[in-house]
């Protein structure tokens, strides 16, 4: 088998690896910066054939304002399977179940997106994922309107989601 | 320096005779007969200077601390036995090169014929007992080769088989009794020890030495009960037979007697020992000979007899028996030579030994029947003869003997009823080869053999003769010789005559010629003369030998199959025992607690290890039945083991752990997909008593290790730090080592050398691991695929990558894809981090490489292995060899600053501030990624012969069956 | 702290030994992994317990000895640990290429007569 | 307020010790294999969270890396447990 | 002094690494590129050790002091750093590794390297490992060149693999395992208690130590005494050691050769080191010579059960390590003499033996290949190689001529054989004679051990024979062997070369007897190599 | 706990942030012990995962920077790590957990754990 992939450099890649390394470094000296843009660009050349996809952000805006959203839900729902945890919730019974969810998001990098938050938000788990990226699955602790659901995903993430990589 | 030419001669000459032409039968026994007439001759000339007690002495010093010089003594005895056993070696070689056919690979027989009679010159001549011992074994290995000289013959390897074990065993007693006898006296010197007979004999250890000795002597001599051997050595040719057989080999155990009889004769012991068994020898012996069939295990059988003998004169403690004793040596020597000489023309001319077959041949070979018959008779002791004479000696000894001890009557005896079956073997011998009637179907016509055949035996024949008739003037003088070098002082006053007068000796030989006369008559007439000795012949020595060695293989095999057992369990319990027990015997009750106060417990910490205890715990219930649980309990308590190095402030330690607990984990995982399923409930070994009651032991065993280890750690803990090595490290590890990461500058620096050697361990073990797997071949169930892929189509269908240009996974990895291959540069690059800054921070080459390691393995775990490696090329070994020339050099670069291996050096290279320990950790750094590279692909590959062994099977399959075959792609 | 110390460590020997006797090979493999925890711990413990202390030097004051942890059992532990790790691989694949010739996991390449 | 913040600091490290041992009490008990591996995931995430705690604790900044390191491969053993049990073995051709 | 000179005692580990490192790089295919390498290295170790051990003799004056070399790793002193110890023992120890692992890398060339990648440099790192564990000056350092050389022989061990290969090769590599953390579990608790790793300070500290202390310490020694026993073969521990030998291919078998030899050497050093105190050394000198004649009795009984020739070399090696334990533990200082003589001939003679294994299993059939389980209906005359002899045979009484091949077998074999049963002129002869007499003549002579020591010895060598006299002649006089094998000068070069060594010894005796004396001494005086070793500064590396 | 005294912007924040996370984790650690079925019980630990964790790194930010006099964010660093690889632990052991309950289901045993 011979290696046919080819090998390039991405400066994107560079320039976050050389701030990863400042950041490991915690400094700012000129030579650390240097020697990380040289590591950084080495790596980033060397590994550049098990790395074939590009992500391309389009929206940077939207960036943050995602992260904004996820930030108060991851919050919330904290608290509100701490509840169901300690057993505060009397008033109903928490019924937890599989919830399929139509996806319009085709992007790799948007999808991978998507699974970070639903997996930073606690109470739902993604489970499964049709082989074209059509269907989600999850599976969500406390499911009460499995619509409300997938209008909360489809609308508060994939839209985003979609503004920023597609 | 003539004495030792006298032995080296021999020895060279085998060298050179074995670097002759295979068939050269006339070139090498001219060249064999040389060397010993040579001999002879250098012999012959120092007799001038061994008589009147007169002794030629060599000494060459060589290990004078150990009493072991090289040192040839020459006295009277030493001279009569070296021309006798050069003489007849010449004589023996003369007859060997008629006897030998011409297809015989002679060269090999002359050049272990020469080296025998170098050994037994060494023998006889040596004034060292070790060195005495070292020529006594060389004459076993020698004579083994002689009698194994047709080595395609069954009877040959056994005979020599049995008599190397008889003679070497009793090389070996000898060993011993002469290590103590030189204890005793404290030298091996002969002379030295002759000097102090008294103090010998009066010695503790006398009788243990004496047993020794005469183990050794009676073995080599065929004594009983050694004697065994003999008959079954006739297997050799014969002239080996008549030399070793008769003159020379069998002769050292007497000769030895002899030699030593004045330190070691004169005691009872003596008495019991040596002539006990020599009578018992003479009986068996003659009785024996009386009934063979074998032409040659008559004389065998003979000689024995005539041994015991001799051992019995020597060990009648009277120097006149001595004096008998040194004559019967020569006279034997003599007239069985010249007998088996005659046996092996017998058997050259009619093609066998059968004494049944034979018979009348003086008719056709009347030379040789003449010769026999004379030597035959001088065995028999017929007067006139030599036999007779020395014969008449031991028929008075034995009388003086038995009044001595009180035996007056029983030796005398033996001596008679001896000689009376000595007169009938002698007698049928003759008779019934040479006389009677013609034996019928013989495989040759029998006629005279050549002359030069015929002639040595006949030479002997007539110094039987000259000897016999006058002894005094023929070998007198010699005798005297002999004996005065023995006795000295001693020397008794004798007188060699045909004629004493009418004597009981006379009387008692008249009684054996009549005796064995009719003896053998009635044996002829009533038709005994063919049938197999009674009683004794029911005891077939070599079958009892074999039958024992048999015996003997099969018990120690089942006894090594317990003391060397190949089973694992046993070892590892002894293994962990033994440590318990060493080191509870060396605590030996001492044990106690440091005087330093126990530290307050951190409730964390017991929680910590509350939760770490279980794992460990678990893991050990689980192993067998729940492999996958087991392996998760063993990560956890991985994690608290990190944790606790973390907790008592150990950063190197619990990243090293960390990163290795990943990979370890990851390596199970690896390996479990190649073992066998199987499950408690269909198990019924764990059932039955015995195996609770294993487990119930290794319960216990383990219990206590644990105790044991604990509590020897608590020992530890709780004594005063012993600062010593870590006050110097941690005071020089800046200003010295220019790192602040202590634990990491003694790594690179202090003890690089330790980590030098740990990397070549990983080294080692990745290349064996790869290997053992390029030649791996899974067991046939685990060669389909994981049962979770065939369980269900659907889940069986996301087969990773269909194709290798797809950029991502197709199945349920897409997205984890994604994700893990976001991660890989970032790993790389932490990496990286802990690569540089290990020398001031936590990290290092080690953590480093298994980081990098694994974010290399995690890009296979959701790649897949071919599109992995068809993106991006790794070659592990590469790495590795880098690593370990980068370490190298790290540590050679020391050498141009005149530095020891593996000293740091600060080099400037462009202003670049460079240190050879970062060259040494990047070694480290270089030969972990690859090792650990190199080990899980090698182990995930496996996973690709499988399913190509599937299309291969599925591809014979379709063929026969004729179907189309889908098959996914791996 | 030293009790609890030292009960780890012989829980983890117990575990460890009672695993490295078992007939399985995987089982044997588990005990190793367990044993060398306990002896990396145990050597580790030879330093003696110290809190907050890592032997990485701060500052540039000259260094007090007594104010960090004992660098050398930690050196030694490393190498045990990379060491114990190497040899565990080697034995898992060996334990595989057995099952693979022998077709049994049993620790004598056969399974037991009784 | 610094007493009171240690005082925080060891109660969180007592919740997150408090934690693995709930996650020992899943890893020893099951009752399946998926859940000894999500204990173990537990396991190690609150390994690395008491790892930061004695960090905060002893004023030291050389936790930061284990944590560092467990965050970075903390999920790889998980992962390989998961697809071995998913798929019956970890690296697929 | 000239660099080389200076750098020397590194060389015995520098130039394995080397050329192991190298040949990774190379491509198995070039096998001739693996075995130049190979063969130069051996080489270039061999004439390294001749030359250390001409130091070690003050042949050149004004080197090292007292006739011992300190090597500073890395330029540190001793105890601090790992320091390299050049002593007449080691010196020997490195000499006879090399001779070994020249003539086994030799040996290998003919075809027993194939597939040559990991073979020569597994054969490297073992000899490194080896001279390694010989040289360092350092408890913890000796651990890791231990696992350097068992890693090494895991790999050679299962080379060729089969099911025997690797059943062995598990049973092995578990038991060094374990002995592992014994040996790791006994440092640590001498680091612990004495806060030394360094062997000659270990030595200072220890007279140190506070008796309850020392009963903590002595419990880690005696815990470390177990894993070397385990390493040195003795009996209960060595199950594993016949049968890993006896599988093994011969030049791997014959490179194991020096391998036991190490945990001998291990006790010796750390013995007379770390056991000088009176009536420690006392208890422990009891206790190795029981062990080791355990383990010599066990060897017999081993040896006596062998029914092919690799398996008797095996035992054989159970029975010099009895033998030697058994000397050493014996306490008499003038046996160590002698038993170093000893080591030395088996070290060699075990190597042209195993090496010998390889030639002859040739000439037998394949049929018997796996060994302890052949039936044949007599089984009397099975040690003959014939079924059931014919006593009628006697009209072919025409010798046969023994072709040049055979002849150079036999020959060779018969030598091994008395070099391994002690019988004259062989030095073989010579050391256990040396052995024997200096017992008898000690006043511990009158003791049981003492004349157990002496039996047993005699009873191994009477074992030997007759051991031997069955295999041999089923291996060269029976009818199955009459095939004539072919015989490498490759194969041949070095075993006839061991051989001459060993005649060589026989005529050297006196040298030899006189260096290992000076041996002797210098470890029976712990003192100077203390000093030595501590005093090394930087001047004199 | 050396002694030395720490400013409030770090113990007040910190106080709040390490108890809130010690919390979270350990309900998470409850919840994973007595939630009944696997899939219910992938929920609780992610709370110490993400907010759990998330408080501590703040506090540790807190503490570091106060501690070294500087502002330290390398913490950040863990975080996004553990958001990074969260998502696929919990994607292959959700897929792992339904799969085998499954494959139990349809064998109704409960001791298989091999694949
Ligand atoms: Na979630
Ligand atoms: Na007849």
């Amino acid at each position: 088998m011979k290696p046919r992939a080819p090998r390039r450099l991405s400066w994107g890649l560079i320039g976050w690896l050389t701030f990863l390394w400042l950041l490991l470094n915690q400094t700012l000296a000129p030579e650390q910066a240097l020697l990380g843009v040289v590591a950084a660009a080495a790596l980033s050349w060397a590994f550049s054939p098990l790395r074939p996809l590009h992500a391309t952000i389009h929206n940077p805006q939207v960036v943050v304002a995602l992260l904004f959203s996820v930030l108060t839900d991851v919050i919330r729902s904290n608290f509100a399977v701490a509840r169901i945890v300690l057993g505060l919730v009397h008033d109903r019974k928490i019924h937890s179940g599989f919830v399929e969810i139509p996806l319009e998001l085709r992007d790799p990098h948007g999808l991978a997106g998507l699974a970070m938050i639903v997996t930073a938000t606690p109470g739902t788990v993604w489970v499964d994922l049709a082989p074209d990226a059509s269907r989600l699955t999850l599976h969500i602790l406390d499911v009460q309107d499995e619509q409300a659901w997938i209008r909360w995903i489809k609308n508060r993430y994939e839209k985003p989601l979609m503004r920023i990589f597609e | 320096m003539l004495l030792a030419l006298i032995v080296i001669l021999p020895f060279a000459g085998s060298l050179c005779a074995a670097l002759l032409p295979k068939h050269a039968r006339n070139t090498a026994a001219a060249f064999a007969g040389a060397v010993a007439l040579a001999c002879a001759a250098l012999a012959a000339s120092l007799y001038p200077e061994v008589t009147a007690g007169g002794v030629v002495r060599t000494y060459v010093p060589w290990l004078p601390d150990l009493g072991l010089d090289l040192y040839f003594r020459m006295g009277g005895l030493a001279w009569l036995f070296a021309l006798l056993v050069t003489f007849i070696g010449a004589l023996v070689v003369l007859y060997a090169r008629y006897y030998m056919t011409r297809e015989d690979p002679v060269a090999r027989f002359f050049s272990f014929l020469l080296a025998f009679m170098g050994a037994m010159l060494g023998i006889v001549l040596s004034g060292n007992l070790i060195q005495l011992v070292v020529f006594w074994e060389l004459t076993s290995l020698t004579s083994f080769m002689l009698i194994a000289y047709w080595w395609h013959l069954d009877d040959a390897r056994r005979g020599a088989r049995m008599a190397l074990v008889i003679t070497i065993g009793g090389g070996f007693a000898l060993l011993l009794g002469v290590l103590m006898l030189g204890a005793i006296a404290g030298s091996y010197d002969i002379d030295i020890v002759l000097a102090q007979a008294g103090h010998i004999r009066a010695h503790p250890w006398y009788g243990a030495t004496l047993a020794l000795i005469v183990v050794g002597a009676l073995s080599k001599s065929a004594q009983f009960p050694f004697h065994f051997w003999l008959p079954r050595a006739m297997a050799a040719p014969t002239p080996v037979s008549a030399y070793l057989h008769s003159a020379a080999m069998v002769k050292a155990g007497v000769f030895l007697l002899a030699g030593l009889w004045p330190v070691l004769s004169g005691t009872e012991a003596w008495f019991w020992l040596v002539c006990g068994a020599g009578g018992l020898t003479l009986l068996i012996g003659a009785i024996n000979a009386t009934f063979q069939r074998d032409i040659k295990a008559v004389l065998a059988y003979s000689t024995i007899s005539h041994l015991g003998l001799i051992t019995m004169l020597l060990g009648m403690n009277s120097t006149l028996a001595l004096v008998a004793a040194i004559f019967h040596m020569l006279n034997h020597a003599t007239f069985k030579a010249s007998l088996f000489m005659a046996a092996g023309i017998v058997q050259h001319e009619t093609g066998t030994r059968d004494i049944s077959r034979l018979g009348g041949l003086r008719r056709s070979m009347p030379l040789t029947a003449t010769v026999a018959t004379v030597a035959a008779g001088a065995m028999a002791g017929v007067p006139l003869l030599n036999g007779f004479l020395s014969k008449e000696m031991f028929f008075a000894e034995s009388i003086a003997a038995g009044d001595l001890t009180g035996f007056d009557f029983t030796l005398p005896a033996v001596a008679t009823l001896g000689s009376v079956f000595s007169v009938a073997y002698s007698l049928r011998f003759v008779h019934q080869v040479f006389f009677g009637k013609p034996g019928g179907d013989l495989p040759r016509t029998p006629r005279e053999p050549l002359r030069g055949m015929l002639l040595p035996s006949a030479l002997l024949v007539l110094a039987c003769l000259l000897v016999g008739v006058l002894p005094a003037l023929t070998l007198g003088p010699l005798l005297g010789t002999a004996a005065l070098s023995i006795l000295g002082a001693d020397m008794p006053v004798y007188r060699l005559s045909v004629w004493h007068g009418l004597t009981p000796p006379l009387f008692m030989s008249f009684i054996a010629l009549a005796g064995g006369t009719l003896f053998y008559a009635w044996q002829y007439r009533s038709g005994r003369a063919m049938r197999p000795t009674p009683l004794l012949s029911r005891i077939d020595a070599q079958r009892v030998f074999d039958v024992a060695n048999v015996r003997l293989v099969r018990a120690a095999g089942r006894a090594a199959n317990v003391l060397f057992t190949g089973r694992l369990q046993p070892q590892l319990v002894l293994i962990v025992c033994l440590a318990l027990v060493a080191g509870y015997f060396a605590l030996d009750g001492r044990w106690s607690r440091g005087i330093m106060p126990l530290t307050p417990v951190d409730p964390l910490f017991a929680l910590l290890w509350l939760a770490g205890g279980a794992c460990a715990l678990g893991a050990a219930v689980q192993a067998k039945y729940h492999r996958l649980a087991a392996v998760i309990l063993t990560g956890a308590t991985g994690l608290v083991t990190v944790l606790t190095f973390a907790w008592f402030a150990a950063p190197d330690l619990a990243l090293t752990q960390l990163t290795v607990e990943v990979v370890t984990v990851v390596l199970f995982l690896l390996g479990l997909r190649w073992l066998p399923r199987f499950h408690e409930w269909d198990d019924p070994r764990r059932k039955t008593a015995r195996a609770r009651a294993r487990r119930a032991r290794d319960a216990v065993i383990a219990a206590v290790a644990g105790a044991g280890i604990a509590a020897l750690a608590f020992a530890a803990l709780t004594r005063p730090t012993v600062t010593g090595l870590s006050t110097f490290f941690i005071e020089n590890a800046l200003p010295q080592g220019g790192g602040r990461n202590i634990v990491n500058v003694i790594l690179v620096d202090f003890r690089a050398f330790d980590t030098f050697g740990e990397i070549t361990v990983v080294s080692i073990v990745a290349i064996t691991a790869y290997a053992v797997l390029r030649r791996f071949r899974p067991a046939p169930e685990s060669i389909e695929r994981p049962r979770a892929q065939q369980a269900e189509e659907d889940l069986a269908r996301e087969a990773l990558i269909d194709n290798e240009e797809d950029l991502l996974p197709r199945g349920y990895l897409k997205t984890p894809a994604v994700l893990v291959r976001l991660m890989l540069p970032v790993a790389a690059m932490i990496s990286l981090y802990f690569l540089l800054r290990g020398h001031n921070a936590p990290g290092g080459g080690f953590v480093g490489g298994l980081v990098m390691a694994t974010a290399l393995i995690v890009q296979y775990m959701v790649g897949g292995t071919i599109w992995v490696e068809s993106r991006i090329r790794i070659h592990p070994q590469v790495w590795i060899a880098c690593g370990l020339l980068a370490a190298a050099a790290g540590g050679l670069i020391a050498w141009l600053a005149g530095d020891p291996f593996l000293t740091s050096q600060e080099l400037d290279i462009a202003g670049l501030h460079l240190s050879t320990v970062l060259l040494f950790d990047l070694g480290v750094y270089l030969v972990v990624v690859g090792a650990v590279v190199l080990i899980l692909i090698a182990l995930a590959h496996q996973s690709l012969r499988s399913p190509r062994k599937r299309v291969q099977l599925a591809d014979t399959e379709a063929t026969s069956r004729d179907e189309p075959v889908t098959e996914e792609a791996g | 702290m030293e009790i609890v110390y030292s009960l780890a460590i012989g829980v983890l020997t117990a575990s460890g030994v009672w695993l490295l006797l078992r007939p399985r090979t995987f089982q044997v493999l588990l005990g190793l992994s367990l044993l060398s925890y306990a002896t990396n711990i145990f050597i580790f413990g030879m330093g003696r317990l110290t809190l907050h202390r890592p032997p990485i030097i701060r500052g540039n004051t000259p260094v007090d000895p007594a104010f960090y942890a004992d660098p050398t059992p930690q050196a030694l532990v490393l190498t045990a640990i990379v060491i114990a790790f190497a040899t565990t691989a080697l034995f898992l694949v060996v334990l595989l290429a057995l099952r693979g010739l022998t077709g049994t996991d049993h620790v004598d390449g056969r399974e037991p007569d009784a | 307020m610094t007493a009171v913040f240690d005082g925080a600091a060891l109660f969180a490290s007592f919740c997150f010790v408090a934690t693995m041992l709930c996650a020992a009490v899943r890893l020893f008990w099951g009752p399946n294999a998926q859940d000894r591996i999500l204990a173990l995931d537990v396991f190690y995430i609150n390994g690395m969270l008491t790892l930061l705690m004695l960090g905060i604790r002893s004023d030291s900044t050389a936790y930061f890396d284990m944590a560092l390191l467990i965050a970075l491969f903390g999920f790889v053993g998980t992962i390989a447990l998961a697809k071995f049990l998913l798929r019956g073995e970890v690296i697929e051709p | 002094m000239n660099v080389l000179l200076q750098h020397l005692p590194a060389l015995p580990i520098v130039v394995p690494l080397l050329s192991g490192a190298a040949m990774l790089l190379v491509r198995e295919r070039r096998r001739r590129v693996h075995a130049t390498i190979g063969i130069a290295s051996l080489a270039l170790q061999l004439s390294v050790a001749l030359t250390l051990l001409a130091l070690t003799t003050d042949a050149v004056p004004d080197i090292w002091t007292n006739g011992i070399g300190v090597y500073r790793i890395g330029g540190w002193d001793a105890p601090f750093g790992i320091v390299l110890v050049v002593d007449r023992l080691a010196g020997m120890m490195l000499t006879l590794s090399a001779m070994v692992g020249l003539a086994a890398v030799v040996y290998a060339v003919a075809h027993w390297d194939r597939p040559a990648q990991p073979f020569h440099a597994l054969l490297q790192f073992l000899t490194l490992g080896v001279n390694g564990a010989f040289l360092t000056g350092d408890l913890f350092n000796l651990f890791v060149f231990f696992e350097i050389l068992l890693v090494a022989s895991y790999g050679l061990v299962l080379r060729g693999l089969g099911a025997q290969r690797v059943k062995t090769g598990l049973n092995y590599i578990a038991v060094n395992l374990a002995s592992s953390s014994l040996f790791l579990v006994g440092v640590a608790l001498i680091y612990g208690i004495a806060g030394t790793l360094n062997m000659a300070d270990l030595t200072l500290k220890v007279a140190e130590l506070e008796p309850a202390d020392r009963a903590i310490l002595e419990a880690g020694a005696a815990i470390l005494g177990v894993a070397f026993l385990v390493k040195a073969g003795s009996w209960p521990l060595n199950f594993w050691l016949p049968r890993t030998y006896s599988i093994s291919i011969p030049p791997v078998a014959a490179a194991f050769a020096i391998m036991s030899k190490v945990g001998i050497y291990a006790v010796l050093r750390v013995g007379t080191l770390v056991g000088e105190n009176a009536a420690a050394s006392a208890i422990l000198g009891s206790i190795l010579f029981w062990v080791g004649l355990a383990t010599l009795a066990a060897g017999i009984v081993g040896m006596l059960s062998a029914r092919r020739l690799p398996r008797f070399v095996a035992y054989s090696v159970v029975v010099s390590s009895g033998l030697l334990l058994s000397a050493l533990g014996l306490g008499l200082e003038e046996v160590t003499a002698p038993a170093l003589f000893y080591l030395g001939t088996s070290v060699l003679t075990t190597g042209t033996f195993f090496m010998l294994t390889g030639m002859t299993e040739r000439t037998r059939e394949r049929a018997d290949t796996d060994g302890d389980t052949e039936p044949v209906p007599q089984p009397f005359f099975v040690a003959y190689g014939v079924a059931v002899p014919d006593p009628y045979g006697v009209d072919e009484e025409v010798g046969t001529a023994i072709p040049l091949a055979m002849a150079f077998l036999g020959l060779v074999f018969v030598f091994c054989v008395m070099l391994v049963a002690g019988l004259p002129p062989l030095p073989g002869f010579i050391a256990k004679f040396a052995l024997l007499a200096t017992v008898i003549h000690s006043t511990e002579a009158a003791s049981t051990p003492g004349w157990l020591f002496i039996s047993a010895v005699l009873v191994s060598g009477f074992a030997t024979v007759i051991a031997t006299s069955r295999i041999g002649i089923r291996l060269f006089w029976s009818r199955a062997a009459r095939r004539v094998p072919r015989l490498r000068v490759l194969e041949a070069t070095p075993v006839a070369l061991l051989m001459l060594t060993l005649f060589a010894a026989t005529v050297a005796a006196p040298a030899v007897m006189h260096f290992l004396q000076g041996a002797a001494a210098s470890l029976h005086d712990p003192g100077a190599y203390v000093r030595t070793v501590l005093a090394a500064r930087g001047d004199a590396p | 706990m050396n002694g030395a005294e720490l400013p409030l912007w770090v113990t007040v924040p910190g106080t709040l942030l390490v108890v809130t996370g010690g919390l979270l984790a350990l309900i998470g650690g409850i919840g994973l012990l007595r939630f009944p079925t696997f899939v219910t019980r992938m929920h609780p630990p992610t709370m110490g995962t993400t907010l759990g964790t998330g408080c501590v790194l703040i506090a540790s930010m807190l503490a570091s920077s106060a501690l070294l006099d500087r502002p330290v964010i390398h913490e950040l660093l863990i975080t996004i790590l553990i958001i990074v690889t969260a998502p696929v632990t919990a994607m292959l052991l959700m897929r792992a957990g339904v799969y085998r309950q499954r494959v139990d289901d349809a064998r109704n045993t409960h001791h298989d754990t091999d694949p």
